[in-house]
């Protein structure tokens, strides 16, 4: 199925039997987001901090 | 099969048109013309051809051009415009990479070219070689004039911007980093090698006739503007980045961005959007795309002073000439759009 | 004789002030300190200066370092602030290249380096190590913050322009190009040299901390500025060439630009002015100024646009940090300014 990316918009491929817990990564913009079900039971996105890999000077 | 001319074949950008033309399976390479190589083997001249062809050089002579049925001009300043009248009235097509066809406005030749144009009217009738803003045009025209390598990458870059109305025409800034092969085969000190490398060399810091292309363009998209272009000379062969600093006429979020630059370029195959949180390459880089077809475009929003900053990065030679010139003949001749340009780029090179 | 001493002398940076203090006649080389190198000669670490010394490196030690007359520190952020206090206590004087002590306001050391500052009564003393823009104040001056190497070409290339009061201050853009040299020894994917050969790479398109230095200082000598800052890494080891766009408050000529730039520099002895009708090198480039204490500054009006284009080019290792820090020295001690920096650079390299 496809979700939305709360970052870019793009579409995320997220496989049917996707479990919570697992991360998947935008394809468009490289955001990470643990994936959880919500009160509703649909598969919700929450965004996973990478952090900015220093360029030096 | 469609019979192909290449007229100007010896120089860097006529060796990429040979070098695609000859993986295309739908055409024929018929001519390939060199004043200075006639006679001799396209791989005397180009050592990426030897073995996959035994065509030799010719002289340009316009009996010959007239039988093929797309002839592509690879030419100097002021030559194209001699040779394409005759080449229209016998009824090919013509795809000029020069900039003689570019300008619609002939005063514009004159200012940026100090040059009387000969065949103004042929100006109107010109198709700007651009398939991702001019598509349709490009399928029923006569003569395309493919745009200047780095009007070409200023425009993808900025014209998603240009249509919204978002960019301040008195304060665009466009900063352009350029590879050696840009300046083609003519030899002086500035290209001696031992001059050459290692530079940082700003060789238009105060404008550049592209401007003149960047311009037009991007005004017919949206409001006029003002390019303030400089151009520096890099230590690299192949390669184009354009930096181009925008001052929004409102402001917008990153979001706001991506659904602009998305709703643009919808389903263009040689356009793709780099502003990764991950790997090595998280911004366009022309390393990451020589060889190939593909503009890389990427932007972000400087928070601190308002400013959009867009980059896009293209090989000079491909997706800035011969890459963009077939392009255009697949859609003339009604082939697919990306037949011998779905080239990967080398990674690393 | 005076006794130095180098902190953080296995870097780039430090290799550079000890390749400069060896030649120096007044000083007397006695402490390079390396954690890593403990124990090792210098031309262990630094090929070119086999030969010319027999020093060792050596543990950082209070006590020792304590005995010398000035102390450079060539440390990484967030180091030197917790040596400087103890140094200064016991009175000898120190030369700090690090980013500790260039901000005169700490709240933007939070904004800018997510620091909060453990010494902000120094940062009243501490005196930025320009000397074009404080001669006076680094001559008595316990502690110098030398600038960092990108804010270095930015400031100098727009002080005079500042000075005016000619820069639009939300409209100024500057687009750095800068070599490998600039992240110093710290190894990554994005060092490693296939990866890092040939690259037109944007590694801070939207600001950079060199920001908040640019803006104090231009902003001490004319009408607050915001500066659009984007910088790309190239294929170029040492070398740093600011292309900096203004949109001035009022327009002038190329000859009011002349008077502007002599005037403000007259009589320095590392500033030259490059634009000039003749010869390959017309603008500054870094590929002129690699090894030398020279900051190359060149200038061209934009007519079309109105923008005036300021290019400042100089050695990052150099001039951006250990030439401009022997400077600072000899101004402190009353040697000759230019004492063992009176280098040519290196053509061609």
């Amino acid at each position: 199925m496809q979700i939305k990316c709360p970052e870019c918009d793009g579409d995320i491929p997220v496989p049917e039997d996707v479990v919570p817990g697992e991360i998947v990564p935008c394809p468009d913009c490289g955001s990470e987001f643990e994936v959880y079900l919500g009160s509703d039971g649909s598969i919700e996105l929450k965004p996973v901090e990478i952090e900015g890999e220093d360029w030096g000077e | 099969m469609v019979k192909v001319a290449v007229v100007g074949a010896s120089g860097f950008t006529g060796g990429e048109l040979l070098r695609i033309l000859l993986t295309h399976r739908n055409v024929e390479l018929e001519i390939a013309t060199s004043r200075t190589n006639a006679g001799e083997y396209l791989h005397t001249v180009h050592p990426n051809l030897r073995g996959l062809t035994m065509l030799r050089f010719e002289i340009p002579n316009i009996d010959r051009l007239t039988k093929c049925d797309v002839v592509f001009l690879s030419t100097p300043a002021k030559v194209s415009s001699e040779l394409t009248p005759k080449l229209l009235e016998s009824g090919i097509r013509v795809i000029d990479l020069s900039p003689d066809f570019r300008l619609k406005n002939p005063d514009e030749y004159r200012r940026w070219y100090n040059w009387s144009h000969p065949y103004p009217k042929l100006l109107e009738e010109a198709v700007y070689g651009l398939p991702e803003l001019y598509r349709d045009r490009i399928r029923s025209a006569r003569l395309i004039a493919c745009p200047g390598c780095m009007a070409t990458a200023a425009i993808l870059g900025l014209a998603p911007l240009a249509k919204e109305k978002l960019i301040q025409g008195d304060y665009l800034v466009v900063d352009v980093k350029i590879g050696s092969s840009g300046a083609g085969l003519s030899r002086s000190l500035s290209s001696h090698h031992s001059e050459r490398a290692n530079v940082v060399r700003p060789y238009a810091p105060a404008g550049h006739r592209h401007v003149a292309e960047i311009e037009q363009e991007l005004g017919k998209l949206g409001n006029p503007v003002k390019v303030g272009f400089s151009a520096h000379a890099v230590d690299m062969v192949r390669g184009i980045l354009a930096t181009c600093h925008v001052y929004p006429t409102r402001s917008l979020d990153i979001k706001d961005l991506w659904k602009i630059y998305r709703g643009f370029y919808r389903g263009e195959p040689f356009i793709r959007f780099v502003r990764d949180r991950k790997g090595l390459f998280r911004y366009p880089d022309p390393k990451a795309v020589v060889g190939s077809n593909f503009c890389d475009i990427g932007f972000e929003i400087d928070e601190h002073t308002g400013r959009i900053v867009v980059l896009s990065a293209i090989d000079n030679l491909v997706k800035g000439a011969a890459g963009s010139a077939v392009q255009c003949m697949n859609i003339m001749f009604g082939f697919d759009e990306t037949e011998a340009l779905r080239i990967p780029s080398l990674h690393p090179v």
